[in-house]
């Protein structure tokens, strides 16, 4: 890593290195099925949020409709698997440029929109993708939903074992993040958010403010588009509900609970929203002998609660004790520092 | 001198009110041309359709003899042309270094794919960036800040950074709306000097201020505006001189 | 003609029961610049405790006022803990604390009272009207006239009293409504619990015609929303306007093209509206210049 | 259906707790729009495992029941199947709704795991009981029903939902071959407040009966708007229907309006016999517990884990015993929604558990 | 009389006023000069109850303002005209202008249509936007919005956080010789911060400098006027290379 790069942004190694531990050494430790299921569900959606969170967090582009985006993905993986036999892996291609582009030609008009009116723009998106899937139902089985979803299979070991889709899902979702980083670690980064504090300005300095907020979006659906092939390809059943607007939403969530201003929050906020209902399910039923209807009361509030006590997210908390020790304003000074004495300046 | 900026009867009506009204003027290569007026007389609004942020009701303007009028905002930093706004429009996120790096960025070939990749363009870029905002910085004096959240500067500190973002990239015309104010008399003093210098390597400025003592003693020539209307054009001896200018703007006591 | 005719009564129907849920937006955007997802399940506690009121044996003027007034404090209580907390933080963020707000309003709602729809029997009670071979739900009129009662009165209370203006500078720019004077946070309060008033009414209302349940706030809620997007986000008349256009649109596209799509054709049209009118229809200056 | 006992699973191990434990799991939509179907279920699962409970063990073993809700979304019922995977059930009961079934069956059936759904699923599904009699048992129910009334002309009219959208095909098959003509076909959004646009298009093909496939309240607002609009023919509605909260929807005013019931909501009129006993038992059971009457869906989930509680007193302990036991013991069950035969090709139980409703003085009318 | 004893203010962590003494009394004008990013707006957005100080107390005619929120402390009487003008933009002028008297309104509305004629007389400018929005008007029409309102109310104190900024010259002088009229006609108590030092030194009877948020110097006009240190940083001498 550059100095020029630690002064500006800090350093980035350590926690792809503690990641990547993890994803290595959780195989060893978790036994249960019913763990992997939630942890390659985790790394499916992490990949949906860290193309939200470039979106909203960075850019500043709300979207209330990216569940689109996945299921445009899971239904083109789906549809060309099963009628049209398809690899997989030529479906999954295909979706992730299809969806691209279609969020690139959809995303020039409706990106000129801002706040709630983007909000609603997205919405309306989604409301209409999901009809249209429950409409087309000769290529997509309608409401019953599509069936019979060949799983992946990887120089031809099939990845029906837990434990293989669970490495090629987190593969996948590291790419995404490095490819995230990259982004915001660099000019790109800033002037996705300097987008956000002022367009006029970022205007003004001669950046064509459209097409970084279109490409972005279509980018964010891209992501969106291949966790949604991994998601059909896992679970080998799709259903139109599981792409409804309470789905964007429930991304949306999980980015702002994990803190949409940084990436690492996207991945964190995902781990705890998929945890959170399990917890709550566990603790309740073993504690308490709560039913259903008392753990969706319990969710409800845990979110109000973590966005009322940590707006800017979790991963703050977590980054909080890192700056105090480090703080990134004293690296950057000293990075500074040193490399104009270098400089000889 | 050769023309740099031509305005060419220049006119905006907002619904019944015309705010400004056939406005002509030049500003040549290496010139500092001044706007004065009372409030509410124009000048803003001719700024904001020089640089394409409303579309004039009549007139155009041109740059290096190209038609600007009409042009994507984006596309005058690309033609050299830089501004500064009488309402801040800083990053209030991003840090002061960051601030001032965005304002190279038409020096910069960065893009989403290249940098989604990392290819080595990306560190030249932000070596570029970083070289020209420290640059900008020392002019105007926030070395000491650099690493400050933009948004808890205080007024008169946002201001200057405002100004350091727009000169970055050096741009051949640079316009300010009012760069003076609220800045004490040696921090105004400093920031015509930071002018100057810029002037002698070459760059046009075109700027409103109400400080009149600054503008008498940078302008190379000045425009009152008085009703949306020019009411005098000339050095500033002249316009000092002026009786309607006095009677309109500076009132009985100069300075 | 008949066709057209009930098309339009159908129209005007769905369409006044969105725009009571649109001015229970507006109500709180204007004052908080928060966007309430949880304004549907105001309506939903409105019409569910009137129902249990009412099925207790309380005459139903009561239950009415009873619902109301419970449905106010419980704006209120959300206001007073979850939403004053977090009142400097983001707009978004106060987006997802309303979400947290409806997900848990809806879940007591479940528990309270089970899944099944429950009755209130209509305001007044008479047979359908046949006007011009369409037919008409008494209720509907009654509806009618309520949203244009309560349109009238928050038209002249936001944009012609004193009130109504300090209202709407807490929602520009809080910090120099302070300094005036203004106490925000009572006014967001007013604001929530307001809202939640009006949410009720808007569900005791609609429920003769739809009936109640735990979940009947979600849909509704989402079209309210979008009258009053389409309304341009600030004013009643606007957001009465933008839901009964949704209202009408649907029933239409419902009528003339396909039932199957008719939501999507809906959508289709608002988003090309929106392109054409980036601050909706009925958008008003907002004074921004640069 | 608001009660304060507490799920009876959290004090399993009291007392006999080195007793071999069975588990059965269970994954309803408890909560979601899906719960005006799957909240009876769950419930159910308390009364299940409470009797269970009185009844001391079985072969020296405990059967307990391990319930899931799937907040009626697709995925998280995947989390649950695995789940109940992981917590080693040798049977699951499941889903409330017919794809999430599908959702479910392939990881269910790969471990050897016999599903019992009270769904009525696609009938070319494979390796899968089906409680709930199949969309083609109905689409017989219906044709029976509209030739005895000689109708010959229908309109159809749905929610946009997953139940809903599943009527429709199997009724179009028979129909084809009962030459009655479907004239016109409508659907609105499973929430939507007002259905008149789509009656009124109905009304234009002038059918002689209108077929409703949604659940409440959506079924209870179409029947409403019917009403209103002045129809006088027959409506005919789906299962989904055959409930308290529909009678009181359309209270009053319900000339006309028949469903596909099943005995248990007219238990009181049927003719004395083994049947009767056994919905009376149950619904008495059930309203013991929880001061409110179980539905036919309430019963697919009871025959599900009446099936499955009879293969492990019978002394299957593991999945594929079960199975077996299913596949070639059981030959003809008699459970609350009508008769099954396991072993053959046939889905769901048959017919003879349902029946087209009317109503009359807002109870539900037999007709036998 | 308005006290300030010992106040500091912190935000986030960082202290930005240390241990702040002044007093200003009836019918006073009190100038606060300081460099850019001094503390002077922090110190007026403190009296005014927009930041609670961490230590020291704010005194207003025997009241201890400091805790109460800013609504409440307008309610005592005292009225802040805040840096960057903070109009309504949404608003039309009059409604801006009489929101200024927010906390009186509906108890003197007499009192509110005759300081609305005043401040127009004052700012003929302002006359026909009254209906404009205020968000359309200049900049420097914003400036005296912004003025105005701050003074509709009548306030015991008024604070100004730099009123001359974006104003033409003309209208400068006259707002200095309305502060002196009704501090003169009405006892109003006046702090006012500004850049332009020479023109707050020349209305001003004490003033103040601060620096990094401490109190350095103090003194009456003339003393402060007179002052070396005053005069080399503030009053306009050219900086070398000039
Ligand atoms: N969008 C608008 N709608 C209505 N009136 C407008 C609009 N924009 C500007 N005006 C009016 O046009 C006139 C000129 O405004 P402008 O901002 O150009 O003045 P200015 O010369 O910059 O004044 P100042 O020195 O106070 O900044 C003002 O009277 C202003 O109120
Ligand atoms: N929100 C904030 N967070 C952190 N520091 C802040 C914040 N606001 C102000 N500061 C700091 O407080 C100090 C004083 O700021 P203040 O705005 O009071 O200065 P000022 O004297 O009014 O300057 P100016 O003349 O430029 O308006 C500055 O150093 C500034 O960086
Ligand atoms: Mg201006
Ligand atoms: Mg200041």
């Amino acid at each position: 890593m550059s100095k020029l790069e630690k002064i500006l942004y800090g350093n980035r190694l350590k926690p792809i290195l503690f990641l990547v531990g993890l994803i290595l050494i959780l195989p060893l430790v978790v036994k249960s099925p019913y763990i992997f299921t939630i942890l390659i569900l985790i790394g499916i959606y992490s990949i949906v949020s860290l193309g939200l969170c470039l979106l909203i967090g960075y850019a500043g582009q709300i979207s209330l409709g990216h569940a689109a985006f996945f299921g445009i993905g899971a239904y083109t993986s789906g549809v060309l698997t099963t009628s049209f036999e398809l690899s997989p892996w030529i479906a999954l291609t295909i979706g992730m440029i299809t969806t691209f582009f279609i969020a690139y030609i959809i995303g020039i008009p409706i990106l000129k929109l801002k706040g709630h009116f983007l909000a609603l723009a997205t919405l309306g998106i989604n409301i209409i993708f999901y009809i249209l899937i429950l409409g087309l139902n000769q290529l997509t089985g309608g409401a019953a939903g599509l069936i019979g979803i060949p799983s992946l299979s990887l120089f031809g070991v099939p990845l029906t074992d837990k434990l293989f889709f669970y490495f090629f899902v987190w593969t996948a979702a590291v790419l995404v993040l490095l490819l995230s980083l990259n982004i915001v670690r660099s000019h790109v980064g800033r002037v996705l958010r300097s987008i956000h504090d002022s367009e006029i300005a970022t205007e003004t300095l001669g950046v064509k403010v459209e097409n970084y907020k279109v490409a972005i979006f279509a980018l964010s659906a891209a992501f969106a588009s291949l966790a949604g092939s991994m998601y059909a390809h896992y679970i080998t059943f799709v259903a139109p509900p599981t792409f409804y607007i309470t789905k964007s939403i429930l991304f949306l969530i999980m980015v702002m609970v994990g803190g949409a201003s940084s990436v690492w929050g996207a991945i964190l906020g995902t781990t705890v929203i998929m945890f959170l209902n399990e917890i709550i399910r566990f603790v309740g039923h073993t504690y308490f002998g709560i039913s259903g209807e008392v753990e969706i009361v319990v969710y409800g509030l845990i979110i109000i609660l973590i966005m009322m006590f940590l707006p800017k997210g979790l991963i703050h908390v977590i980054s909080k004790p890192i700056q105090k020790i480090k703080p990134k304003k004293k690296v950057s000074v000293k990075a500074h520092k040193d490399m104009i004495s270098q400089k000889g300046v | 001198m050769s023309k740099l900026l031509e305005v060419r009867g220049l006119t905006k009506r907002f619904g019944g009110v015309t705010a400004v009204s056939d406005i002509s003027y030049d500003v040549g290569a290496g010139e500092i041309v001044a706007v004065i007026g009372p409030n509410g007389a124009g000048k803003t609004t001719l700024f904001n359709m020089i640089s394409c942020f409303l579309s004039p009701t009549n007139g155009e303007v041109y740059f290096k003899g190209n038609k600007l009028t009409g042009q994507k905002i984006p596309q005058l930093a690309h033609l050299g042309i830089s501004r500064t706004f009488q309402n801040l429009q800083i990053f209030h996120n991003l840090t002061v270094l960051e601030n001032v790096m965005m304002g190279a960025h038409v020096k910069l070939k960065t893009n989403v794919v290249n940098a989604a990749f990392r290819l080595p363009r990306i560190l030249k870029d932000e070596r570029i960036a970083y070289d020209l905002a420290l640059d900008a910085i020392h002019l105007v004096g926030l070395e000491e800040l650099m690493f400050e959240q933009a948004g808890q500067l205080s007024y008169g500190l946002q201001k200057q950074l405002e100004f350091a973002r727009a000169i970055v990239y050096k741009p051949d015309l640079i316009m300010l709306d009012e760069p003076m104010a609220g800045l004490n008399d040696y921090e105004t003093n400093r920031m015509a000097d930071y002018i100057k210098k810029l002037k002698s390597e070459g760059s046009s400025f075109l700027f409103v201020e109400h400080k009149m003592a600054t503008v008498m003693e940078l302008a190379d020539r000045i425009i009152v505006l008085d009703f949306g209307k020019k009411i005098a054009e000339g050095t500033p001896d002249e316009i000092q001189q002026n009786a309607k200018v006095i009677a309109a703007y500076l009132g009985e006591e100069v300075v | 003609m008949e066709l057209l005719m009930q098309y339009i009564v159908t129209g005007l129907t769905v369409g006044s029961i969105y725009a009571l849920l649109a001015i229970g937006f507006v109500t709180i955007y204007n004052i908080t610049g928060i966007l309430n997802f949880a304004q549907g399940e105001f309506a939903m506690i409105g019409a569910l405790t009137c129902i249990t009121f009412a099925n207790a044996g309380l005459p139903i003027s009561a239950s009415i006022i009873l619902a109301i007034l419970i449905s106010a404090t419980i704006g209120l209580i959300v206001e007073r803990t979850a939403i004053r907390h977090a009142r400097n933080t983001t707009v978004i963020i106060l987006i997802i604390i309303t979400i947290g707000v409806s997900t848990f309003l809806k879940g007591m709602g479940l528990i309270i009272w089970g899944t099944n729809p429950k009755q209130l029997a209509p305001l007044i009670k008479m047979e359908p009207i046949h006007f011009m071979g369409a037919v008409i739900n008494p209720q509907s009129i009654f509806i009618f006239i309520v949203l244009l009662i309560l349109l009238a009165v928050l038209y002249v209370f936001f944009e012609k009293t004193y009130i109504g203006s300090a209202l709407r500078a807490c929602e520009k720019n809080q910090r120099a409504a302070k300094l005036m004077g203004i106490n925000t946070s009572t006014m967001s309060a007013l604001a929530f619990t307001l809202a939640a008033a009006l949410g009720a009414i808007a569900g005791i209302l609609i429920t003769p015609i739809t009936d109640a349940t735990y979940e009947m706030g979600f849909l509704i809620g989402v079209k309210g929303f979008v009258g009053m997007v389409i309304g341009g986000m600030h004013s009643i008349p606007g957001a009465v306007a933008g839901a009964l256009i949704v209202g009408l649109l649907e029933t239409f596209s419902g009528g003339f093209i396909s039932t199957f799509y008719s939501d999507a054709i809906t959508f289709l049209v608002l988003i090309l509206v929106l392109f054409f009118k980036p601050n909706g229809i009925f958008a008003r200056a907002s004074g921004e210049r640069v | 259906a608001c009660n304060t006992e507490t799920s009876s699973s959290n004090d399993k191990n009291d007392g006999d707790g080195d007793k071999e434990v069975i588990k059965i799991g269970a994954i309803f939509a408890e909560t979601g729009p899906a719960s005006t179907l799957g909240k009876t279920q769950a419930n159910y699962v308390k009364l299940i495992q409470q009797q269970l409970d009185e009844e001391e063990s079985i072969n020296g073993k405990k059967i307990e029941i391990i319930m899931q809700d799937y907040e009626t979304d697709d995925t998280k019922a995947v989390i649950a199947a695995d789940k109940l995977i992981s917590e080693g059930v040798v049977a699951v009961v499941g889903a409330t709704q017919a794809s999430t079934s599908m959702a479910i069956l392939p990881k269910i059936s790969s471990e050897g795991i016999p599903l019992m759904t009270v769904a009525p699923v696609n009938p070319e599904a494979k390796d899968i009981y089906q409680m709930a009699p199949s969309n083609l048992t109905n689409a017989n129910l219906i044709i029976e029903f509209l030739k005895e009334n000689n109708i010959s002309k229908v309109a159809w009219i749905n929610a946009r939902d997953g139940f809903g959208v599943e009527g429709l095909p199997s009724f179009e098959k028979v129909a084809k071959e009962n030459d009655i003509k479907i004239v016109a076909h409508e659907e609105f959004d499973a929430t939507a407040t007002d259905m008149t646009v789509q009656l009124t298009n109905i009304r234009k093909e002038n059918p002689e009966a209108v077929i409703v496939w949604s659940r409440t309240p959506g079924a209870g607002i179409v029947a409403r708007n019917f009403k209103a609009l002045g129809f006088d023919i027959p409506m005919i509605q789906s299962s989904a229907s055959a409930n308290k909260g529909f009678l009181d929807q359309v209270k009053d005013n319900n000339e006309n309006i028949y469903v596909i019931g099943s005995k248990l909501s007219v238990v009181d009129q049927l003719p004395n016999g083994e049947q009767k006993d056994r919905l009376e038992k149950f619904r008495e059971d059930y309203r013991a517990m929880f001061n409110s009457d179980p539905d036919n869906f309430t019963a697919h989930a009871a025959d599900g884990f009446h099936l499955l509680i009879e293969a492990i007193k019978a002394g299957n302990t593991t999945s594929e015993d079960i199975h077996n036991y299913l596949k070639t013991e059981v030959n003809k069950y008699s459970g609350l929604t009508g008769s099954f035969e396991l072993q053959s090709d046939y889905v769901g139980p048959y017919e003879d558990g349902f029946s087209v409703l009317g109503i009359e003085n807002n109870e539900w009318k037999y007709y036998e | 009389m308005l006290k300030v004893d010992g106040v500091s203010t912190h935000i986030g962590k960082i202290k930005i006023l240390h241990e702040i003494y002044f007093q200003v009394e009836k019918g006073q004008i009190v100038s606060i000069i300081g460099a850019n990013g001094a503390g002077k707006s922090t110190l007026l957005n403190t009296l005014a109850g927009l930041y609670r100080p961490t230590s020291g107390t704010i005194t207003l005619e025997n009241e201890v303002i400091s805790g109460y929120p800013a609504n409440k402390v307008v309610e005592k009487g005292l009225s802040l005209v805040p840096e960057g003008r903070q109009i309504f933009t949404n608003l039309t002028v009059k409604e801006n202008l009489l929101l200024g008297i927010f906390s009186k309104y509906y108890k003197e509305k007499k009192l509110a249509e005759e300081n609305l004629t005043k401040i127009l007389d004052m700012f003929p400018g302002l006359k026909k936007h009254l209906k404009n929005l205020g968000g359309n008007l200049s900049g420097g029409e914003q400036q005296m919005l912004a003025i105005g309102r701050g003074l509709m109310s009548n306030p015991k104190i008024i604070l100004l956080d730099e009123p001359s900024m974006g104003l033409a010259p003309k209208i400068v002088n006259e707002i200095l010789d309305t502060l002196m009229i009704i501090k003169e006609d009405l006892g109003t108590m006046v702090i006012l911060v500004e850049q332009n030092v020479k023109a707050a030194l020349k209305v001003c009877d004490q003033a103040y400098v601060i620096d990094q948020g401490r109190m350095i110097i103090n003194g009456t006009r003339d003393e402060i006027s007179s002052n070396p240190q005053v005069i080399s940083a503030y009053l306009g001498i050219k900086s070398a290379g000039a």
